[in-house]
């Protein structure tokens, strides 16, 4: 019935082209990783695989944030705290994994809280030592939260820079309150030190393999989701609720509704992308709540190219990647570049680099067909015949 | 004074002028008609300087208007109401008019009389938030507020959009008094043929970017001249 | 009773249960400036009513409050002769069936003309039903005919944002169109528009009017005679004048504060 | 090319903790350089990778696998801040190599593939703490930190250790600041006042980074001088003085292992060596520098001793070794993977550096897990002979190896 | 002053005082002599303050010089010798005085001499050995530090010295001081029951924490009439306080308030009034509080005598700075980027981290040493509340920084340049007006107020390259708040987030205090979706 949705709403070939992408790199680095030997020429180290395995979680956490951002006009600046929510319950999943393998070797309880003299494990930690749990609670948090938030903010008709400081605030508050040793999620260390998930040894190549593939797999299905979305009728919605709120009103649509419908599919899949994230990076900590994270999110995004599906996915790889080379190639001026980075594609690149990649070819193909109209206006057959050939 | 020629503007790969020619002399009324997307608004747009040509030229008072910008054109002396009022919304009615201060010297910093005598409802909404006009209020304040820049050349597009009848027989007799005492060029953009034929002294019709037809306001009577105006 | 007489009362004749709208001593005021002052209109089902006046006479104001997007300091808004207006806002009164084109012509400017036309349709509203709709044959013919009626069809995927000035009124008037409302609101639908498309759109709105209510807001008085419709003259937020077109625009203080001599 | 053996360096260059870390990298190159100059280490030169982490905690994780299997370096000096050191915690287990962690931390922890040179809480809190008992006489505490997990668990310590020792619990205050708090008044009010009650009050302050230089100048313009109520910190340091007017804090104090103003010959020898790397007479050392300079030196004698950088080999070769620290001691590395350092207290002179003014006389060794906290008091850490980071003494076994043994069962799982 | 200092200046002063009366005493200068070899002999600073006391107790004023040099940390033990000298001078080779006479006797290398530590406890024993003589000083402020030592300490045994000081004394405030003591001395001393309420009366009158810690530290009384009276006063103490406690808030809500509007006011220009999200702004501060330490380090080399001047010097230049920084960044980044508002969030958070790179490459990552000028050091105390001067003068500054932007925007012709030209960019053009020229103006001076904000943070905060993050949040809550494009909207958000932060911090602690204040702020929004001064009305929409 799903599919049968998907397949209804006509998904153009840069979609398609790009879940092919996405699930062939999915399937072919964990293969060379695991598979080749370590001297192959094509074998990819499991150092390389961690690191694209984050990126693919952060290219998902972008494309969470284009589908509020680009098509419904709502720039979150806290896109970070829903991440973080869905990172958290996995990482409480796997805390609870660790069972009497703590430092303390305490059966129940993390070791953060036996060392700060908890006695008994808060009620909000029950249920997470069941994987099913954590997983609904990895879509729920986030997507409880934007709800709620959402709700009131946009049926108070907040919008524009308000909606975006109250989202930062929000992301600020939380950072705040997760710091609070008494919240009872670790402080800023966080959640760390896991050994398994379901089972299978965290550290393992095969494991991290498998947790590559389902971050190709979640990464697929948001774009086919948000594919989906932008070519449905609600997809126009979402557009004209982004370009006057106002007038959609007056033609009875509730530009509320629409948002909140966006806003909560957005935070879970933010949700599920931190608890992707976790697992391959191996903490969780309040730092994920940090309101620049947020905003990192946004300059992603905005690198790719915002509106466009594989966009934001593109700027999350490239700057991510580039963030890594630099970080280690030229350490103390790193932070030059990535600047500069930034300058330059909204200098040149205004619509980042894929929406100026698409409009230039918009445009060529459009040239072309005019010249073609042209030329077959004025010169009749023979002159379009090497067009033609092309 | 004004010297059109062979203007061509593009928008992307659309093309809205192809090759327009026109002139505008002081103490005269131009009246510029035709349908709707003819790119009446897009000639208006290039005078100002609010969107470059293609090619062609525009000269003023014998300079050369290449690619000078719309403050050095509105200090040259062109006074601009553009279509959809593009009033200042938060700046008061006040404020609004004194914008037309930027390119005056000192001295000339007040405003004109006349604008208060045409339009004695902005001195009561002096105050007032310009976006908080009614329509036909704002028109009137663009209207006011290119008087303001003491113009050579007034150039406004579709200035009756929303106003009030007896204010538009106003508005139509203070073109007459600007041309007449000041001798100002005006550029008149009007759907509105009534108004058009009472005040122009010679008309242009434009028909997907040029120029179909050229001559005096009495042209209009003439049926194939008005065919270019009908659907 | 003559319009003068109904604004010296300040009771609408005719009752509210015959009207399609309804409003009685409505007043908003901003900042103290008094917009609407103890404003009664009604309008009867079916009815096409014209309205003039000065510039901020409250024309555009009246339509803000019966859309939900203003609401009164006081008096009564009724639509049907039963649905208070002032408790529901404008995508509720939208989906009552009252219809609006703003005076500043506004579309969704990053869509096409075609798109702009579609969400305007009347018929899927909800979140939900929208992810799954499909454009359906039926949808597909009421677009193309209001592109014909607009005289938009060359233009069908042309962007709105690239509309000239006139071509956007025209493109929401038929988004108007495609509502396809119990009432329609129409503030100057003329404005920008050549004396040729302005007949057209009078034959336009009287077609329209034959099955629905209609208001249409105009200063261009030949067009308002054309509609050949009772008229309503607005003046600082009350009726100053209401009748037959010949009838308001003899009225002495009709011509003292909007026609002038 | 192939005849050096990298060191990796992982330490922030930029972000918040740029302005603590920055200093800890230059220290690195300094020592590596000063090494090779003195014939590299196995008769190869040593090379430095440095990289930034950019006080991204994730990142640090990142880094470090980066280091170890793209570099392939044979041990890596990095970290500040706990949160960074937990993240790299599995990246170093699992590729088994080694990191030596400088800075003074909050303890309840002992990792075979880590090697603690700063202070655990029973070489910095509890004798600074003693200190204003005997020597200044202080009966009320107030116990000021930043919300975190090191002044956490150091001020629970404390507080354990003052309710142990008489204090009554009216006496002592807690209370926590967010990271880079800025606005002191209220709080420097408050300490005012509770100081103002009659009896000797001092503030034991866990603020740390950022927070501090507006700390120290609230208190200065309130007028809270030393003498009435000291200050003592444990993460202020001369970097740290560096960006504060000294003048109105002379007399405040702060408990390290090492100060600048130490008069040794080798930290004579190491301030100079110092000035000559950076080039500038006015750059300070500080405690983590010299934790730095310990370790390494311990390092390099530690591979020496086992022939290779293999991390195998050298962890098992550390524990036992000795080298001179620079406050004239020898600093051993002990079987816990703590050190053994002196305890000093100094107090702030008007130049920005420390007057010591009480010093253990030996040296103290390093305790992983603290004696004050119930749950750990029983263990205990020894990676020679009982091969294990938290063995229970109680229950006489080790609880990783028991956990390790028999896997999370169901029962332990849902309990 | 330091604290050292001034005791030493105490010590000098009271020397020059005693020294005519008391000069020949030979066999005194035996005594004194064999007491300050006493300071040389001991090891802790328990026998050490002990060795003070019995040096003070020759009551030879003599004693003064070594132990003034005691608590500056020059005196010193000669190694060979163990004899008790004063050292000047730095380096390795060190002058050595005669600790009785302070006559040069030569010099010695610093291995040679060993250095009597001392320690707060020391010094205040220093102190409180000598501090009752002090109360005879010439100087006022002298005795006013002495009675209120006296006031501190009360000690029924001075009660005598204390009473003759009043009766000498002819400074009104000193001799209302010294009756304060008089009264604390009374309280602890074994008096009759009336003479004691009148002092617990008295005592009530000083109000303040230190009157309720006498209160409360006094010795029982069997009397019920002293105990009521004990108990009465310290409840009116309390209840004063409790009032003080509420004007203290308010104060520090305020102080906080100005800082919040320092930091957000250049904010409200280039992002409120231009719509730029400005992620620069912080470093816009930054760079203000860098040019103040470069004027500082400046002066503080070159011109020691003009060190108070720093700041009003390093104002200007702070605005030039950061504002041709700004002038560079809008021409040559975010002119290209209007009518794209939200890239100007991209471009700006790459300049931010471009400068912040080069201040950390320029200047180093770690924090800089940024001084209070003397008359922006210390406190005054209003009442019960204690003001900083630092404070104030930053209240008073952001208040006139308001006022002066306030007026420059809503006044003058640039202003309405600046506010036509970001209301509709193409029009302003159409009127003349030179668009790109007013735009680099207006991005200049938000950023050189940002600048000149630094100047007044880099007083309270790190310099560090880290500093404009700390503020950027908390600006862009504030315009947001008070309503974007409104500068009165951002005034009254700044004092009022900063107040509600000190009222809640008392109760909730800093952290939960903030996390309220953002919950407050994010409820808030939800009824005013337009921030505090939400401009209302058509002119919005439009
Ligand atoms: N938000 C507001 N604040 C202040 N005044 C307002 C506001 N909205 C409308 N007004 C005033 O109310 C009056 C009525 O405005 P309205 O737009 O209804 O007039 P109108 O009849 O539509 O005029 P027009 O024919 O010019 O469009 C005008 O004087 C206008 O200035
Ligand atoms: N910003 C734009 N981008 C792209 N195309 C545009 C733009 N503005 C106008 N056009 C196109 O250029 C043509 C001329 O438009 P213009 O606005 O000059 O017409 P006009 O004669 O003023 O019409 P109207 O009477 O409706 O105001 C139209 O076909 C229109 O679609
Ligand atoms: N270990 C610390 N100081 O975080
Ligand atoms: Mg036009
Ligand atoms: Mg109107």
């Amino acid at each position: 019935m799903i599919t049968g949705y998907f397949l209804r709403q006509g998904l153009n070939r840069w979609i398609i082209a790009s879940l092919v992408v996405i699930l062939a790199i999915g399937i072919l680095v964990p293969a060379a990783n695991l598979l080749l030997p370590a001297g192959h020429p094509l074998h990819v180290p499991s150092y390389i695989v961690a690191l694209f395995g984050k990126y693919l979680c952060y290219a998902l956490l972008a494309l969470s944030l284009d589908l509020v951002w680009g098509y419904v006009g709502i720039l979150s600046l806290g896109h970070g705290a829903f991440f973080a929510l869905g990172g958290y319950a996995m990482g409480m999943y796997l805390m609870r994994q660790i069972g009497t393998r703590g430092v303390y070797g305490d059966p129940t309880l993390p070791d953060f809280m036996v060392f700060l003299n908890w006695k008994e494990l808060p009620w909000f930690w029950s249920g997470f030592d069941q994987f099913w749990f954590a997983a609904i609670m990895v879509m729920l948090a986030p997507g409880l939260l934007a709800f709620v938030f959402g709700w009131f903010a946009f049926r108070s008709r907040v919008t524009g820079v308000y909606l975006s400081i109250i989202t930062q605030a929000m992301t600020y508050a939380l950072m705040l309150a997760f710091f609070r040793n008494d919240m009872g999620f670790g402080g800023n260390n966080g959640l760390t030190d896991f050994k398994d998930i379901l089972g299978y040894s965290i550290q393992s190549d095969q494991t991290r393999a498998a947790l590559f593939l389902s971050s190709a797999v979640a990464l697929a299905l948001g774009v086919l989701l948000v594919g989906a979305l932008g070519a449905s009728r609600y997809g126009k919605l979402m557009v004209a609720v982004r370009d006057a709120e106002d007038r959609t009103r007056f033609l009875g649509y509730r530009p509320e509704f629409v948002k909140l419908f966006a806003f909560t599919a957005s935070a879970v899949m933010a949700g599920i992308a931190g608890a992707l994230y976790v697992p391959q990076v191996g903490i969780i900590n309040p730092g994920e709540f940090a309101p620049a994270n947020s905003i990192e999110i946004v300059i992603w995004t905005a690198v790719g190219g915002r509106g466009t599906i594989i966009g934001p996915i593109i700027g999350a790889i490239l700057v991510n990647a580039g963030k890594s080379a630099f970080t280690g190639l030229f350490p103390e001026y790193w932070l030059f570049a990535l600047g500069a980075l930034f300058i330059a594609v909204t200098l040149f690149l205004p619509k980042g680099i894929v929406g100026t990649a698409m409009h230039g070819w918009d445009a060529l193909q459009r040239l072309r067909a005019a010249r073609r109209h042209e030329e077959g206006r004025h010169d009749g057959p023979a002159a379009s015949q090497p067009e033609a050939a092309e | 004074m004004l010297i059109i020629d062979n203007a061509r503007l593009h928008y992307g790969a659309a093309e809205a002028l192809r090759g327009v020619s026109l002139e505008a002399e002081p103490a005269t009324i131009t009246c510029i008609l035709g349908r709707n997307g003819v790119g009446k608004t897009s000639l208006m747009r290039a005078i100002v300087g609010h969107h470059p040509l293609t090619s062609g030229t525009i000269r003023f008072n014998g300079e050369v208007f290449a690619r000078r910008p719309a403050y050095d054109r509105a200090r040259a002396g062109i006074g601009f109401v553009p279509q959809g009022r593009e009033i200042f919304p938060l700046l008061t009615v006040r404020e609004n008019l004194q914008t037309g201060y930027a390119g005056l010297p000192r001295s000339e910093r007040h405003i004109p009389d006349t604008v208060f005598e045409l339009f004695p409802v902005l001195k009561d909404m002096l105050n007032r938030r310009g976006g908080d006009l009614s329509g036909g209020q704002q028109q009137q304040l663009a209207i006011g507020r290119a008087l303001v820049t003491r113009p050579k050349l007034l150039a406004l597009d579709e200035p009756t959009e929303g106003i009030q009848p007896s204010i538009i027989k106003d508005i139509g007799r203070a073109l007459t008094f600007l041309r007449d005492e000041f001798g100002m060029a005006i550029l008149l953009v009007e759907q509105y043929l009534d108004f058009c034929r009472g005040l122009a002294d010679s008309v242009s019709i434009l028909d997907r970017g040029v120029v179909v037809h050229q001559g005096v306001a009495e042209d209009l009577d003439r049926p194939e001249v008005r065919a270019h105006l009908t659907v | 009773m003559t319009g003068a007489e109904v604004a010296a009362s300040g009771k609408p004749a005719g009752h509210r249960e015959d009207t399609i709208l309804y409003l009685d001593g409505v007043s908003v005021s901003f900042d103290g400036f008094k917009a609407i002052n103890n404003l009664s209109f009604l309008l009867r089902e079916g009815e096409m009513r014209a309205v003039i006046g000065p510039n901020g006479a409250g024309k555009t104001t009246m339509m803000d409050i019966i859309t939900g997007k203003t609401r009164p300091d006081e008096g009564e808004v009724f639509f049907n002769g039963n649905v208070d207006l002032t408790r529901h806002d404008e995508p509720a009164i939208a989906t009552m069936g009252i219809g609006r084109k703003f005076q500043k012509p506004t579309v969704f400017e990053g869509h096409t003309v075609d798109d702009n036309l579609a969400l305007a349709l009347s018929g899927v509203r909800s979140i939900f039903a929208s992810l799954a709709h499909r454009r359906t044959i039926e949808e597909e013919r009421r677009i193309v005919e209001i592109l014909e009626t607009t005289r938009l069809s060359h233009l069908r995927h042309t962007s709105a944002a690239s509309l000239s000035h006139g071509q956007k009124q025209w493109l929401e008037i038929g988004m108007l169109l495609a509502q396809s409302p119990k009432v329609l609101l129409v503030d100057e639908p003329v404005a920008g528009m050549t004396d040729a498309e302005t007949a057209e759109t009078a034959r336009l709105l009287r077609d329209i009017a034959r099955s629905h209510s209609v208001v249409v807001v105009e200063h261009d008085m030949g067009f308002v005679r054309d509609l050949g419709v009772k008229v309503t003259c607005l003046h600082e937020g009350s009726v100053l004048s209401e009748g037959t077109i010949d009838h308001v625009s003899a009225d002495p203080k009709v011509i003292e504060v909007y026609l002038g001599r | 090319q192939e005849d050096t053996i990298k060191v990796g360096i992982l330490h922030s260059l930029s972000g918040t903790m740029a302005i603590s870390e920055t200093t800890l990298k230059d220290a690195m190159l300094m020592l590596i350089e000063a090494q090779n100059e003195k014939g590299g280490l196995l008769g190869k030169k040593l090379e430095a990778v440095v990289v930034d982490p950019a006080s991204d905690w994730p990142l640090f994780a990142e880094k470090a696998r980066q280091l170890i299997e793209q570099d392939e370096v044979a041990a890596v000096f990095g970290c500040w801040t706990s949160v960074s050191r937990k993240s790299v915690l599995p990246v170093f287990s699992e590729l088994n190599s080694i990191l030596f962690y400088p800075v003074q931390y909050e303890g309840e922890e002992s990792e075979r593939n880590v090697f603690y040179t700063g202070a655990a809480p029973n070489q910095q809190a509890i004798p600074a703490v003693d200190y204003l008992m005997n020597e200044e006489g202080v009966e009320r505490w107030v116990l000021e930190g930043t919300d975190y997990v090191y002044p956490r668990t150091t001020n629970k310590i404390l507080e354990q250790y003052l309710l142990d020792k008489g204090v009554a619990a009216e006496d002592i205050i807690v209370n926590y600041t967010p990271f880079g708090f800025s606005d002191w008044q209220t709080e420097v009010a408050r300490i005012k006042e509770f100081g103002s009650a009659g009896k000797k009050t001092a503030v034991v302050s866990t603020v740390n980074g950022d927070a501090n230089v507006p700390f120290y100048k609230e208190l200065a313009n309130q007028g809270i001088k030393a003498e009435d109520i000291p200050v003592v910190a444990f993460s202020v340091g001369e970097e740290e003085l560096a960006g504060i007017d000294t003048g109105p804090l002379v007399g405040h104090l702060a408990a390290w292992n090492y100060f600048q103003s130490v008069e040794t010959e080798a930290n004579a020898s190491f301030i100079e060596e110092w000035h000559a790397f950076t080039g500038d007479e006015a750059r300070v050392t500080n405690d983590p520098m010299e934790a730095h300079y310990i370790g390494f030196n311990m390092w390099i004698k530690a591979a020496e001793a086992a022939g290779t950088t293999d991390p195998d080999a050298v962890i098992a070769a550390l524990p036992g070794i000795e080298v001179p620290n620079l406050t004239g001691g020898i600093s051993k590395m002990l079987p816990n993977h703590h050190i053994t350092k002196p305890v000093l207290i100094g107090e702030i002179q008007e130049d920005g550096q420390f007057e010591v003014v009480s010093e253990t006389d030996d040296l103290v060794p390093g305790d992983a897990w603290s004696d004050f906290l119930p749950e750990s008091k029983k263990l205990k850490s020894d990676w020679v002979d009982l091969k294990c980071g938290n063995y229970d003494t109680e229950a006489e076994k080790c609880i990783a190896e028991t956990a390790m043994a028999e896997p999370a069962t169901e029962a332990a799982k849902s309990n | 002053m330091t604290v050292t200092r001034s005791i030493a200046a105490l010590f000098a002063v009271l020397a020059v005082l005693l020294s005519p009366s008391m000069a020949t005493a030979q066999d005194s200068d035996v005594a004194l002599r064999q007491a300050i070899a006493g300071l040389g002999a001991e090891k802790g600073y328990a026998r050490l303050r002990e060795a003070i006391n019995v040096v003070a107790q020759t009551g030879d004023p003599r004693a003064a010089r070594v132990l003034g040099a005691l608590t500056e940390g020059d005196v010193y033990r000669r190694a060979d010798d163990g004899a008790v000298v004063i050292v000047s001078g730095r380096g390795q080779q060190l002058t050595l005085h005669d600790p009785v006479t302070g006559e040069a006797i030569g010099t010695a290398p610093k291995s040679a001499l060993d250095k009597v530590r001392v320690n707060n406890s020391v010094r205040r024993s220093v102190r409180a050995a000598l501090g009752g003589l002090t109360l005879a000083a010439g100087d006022p402020d002298i005795r006013m530090t002495a009675a209120r030592t006296l006031i501190a300490t009360p000690d029924p045994d001075s009660l005598a010295a204390i009473e003759k000081a009043i009766s000498d004394e002819e400074d009104d405030a000193v001799r209302d001081a010294l009756e304060n003591a008089r009264a604390g001395a009374i309280l602890f001393s074994g008096a009759d029951p009336e003479t004691r309420i009148a002092a617990i009366e008295t005592i009530r009158n000083m109000g303040g924490q230190q009157a309720l810690s006498l209160l409360a530290r006094m010795p029982a009384s069997p009397d019920q009439g002293v105990l009521q009276a004990a108990e009465d006063a310290a409840a009116s103490v309390q209840k004063r306080l409790q009032y003080w406690g509420l004007g203290q808030n308010i104060w520090y809500g305020v102080s906080l308030g100005s800082v919040l509007l320092l930091a957000a006011i250049g904010l409200a220009i280039t992002f409120g009034v231009m719509g730029v999200i400005n992620m620069a702004h912080g470093e816009m501060v930054m760079l203000g509080a860098y040019t103040t330490f470069t004027v500082q380090e400046v002066m503080r080399t070159s011109f020691p005598g003009l060190l108070d001047w720093s700041l009003p010097i390093a104002l200007p230049l702070a605005f030039l700075v950061a504002g041709s920084v700004g002038f560079a960044l809008e021409r040559g980044v975010i002119r290209f980027l209007y009518g794209r508002p939200l890239e100007t969030l991209l471009a700006t958070w790459g300049v931010s981290l471009v400068l912040q790179q080069s201040v950390r490459t320029l200047f180093g990552p770690s924090n800089r040493e940024v001084s209070n000028p003397s008359f922006m050091s210390g406190a005054f105390q209003l009442g019960e509340i204690s003001v900083t001067w630092n404070r104030l003068y930053i209240v008073v500054f952001a208040l006139v920084v308001f006022a002066v932007l306030l007026y420059a925007i809503n006044r003058t012709s640039l202003g309405l340049r600046m506010r036509a030209v970001t209301q509709n960019r193409r029009m302003a053009a159409a009127m003349g007006i030179r668009t790109p020229w007013v735009d680099a103006l207006t991005f200049a001076l938000g950023s050189g107020i940002a600048g000149i904000a630094g100047v007044a943070l880099s007083q309270i905060d790190n310099v560090s390259p880290n500093l404009g993050q700390g503020y950027i949040i908390d600006s862009f809550m504030v315009v947001v708040f008070g309503g974007v494009g409104n500068l009165w909207g951002t005034l009254i958000a700044a004092l009022s987030l900063g107040v509600a932060n000190k009222f809640l911090e008392p109760f909730a602690g800093a952290v939960l205090g903030k996390i309220l204040v953002l919950v407050f702020i994010i409820l808030f929004i939800q009824r005013r979706p337009r921030g505090l001064f939400a401009l209302k009305g058509r002119a919005v929409d439009a």
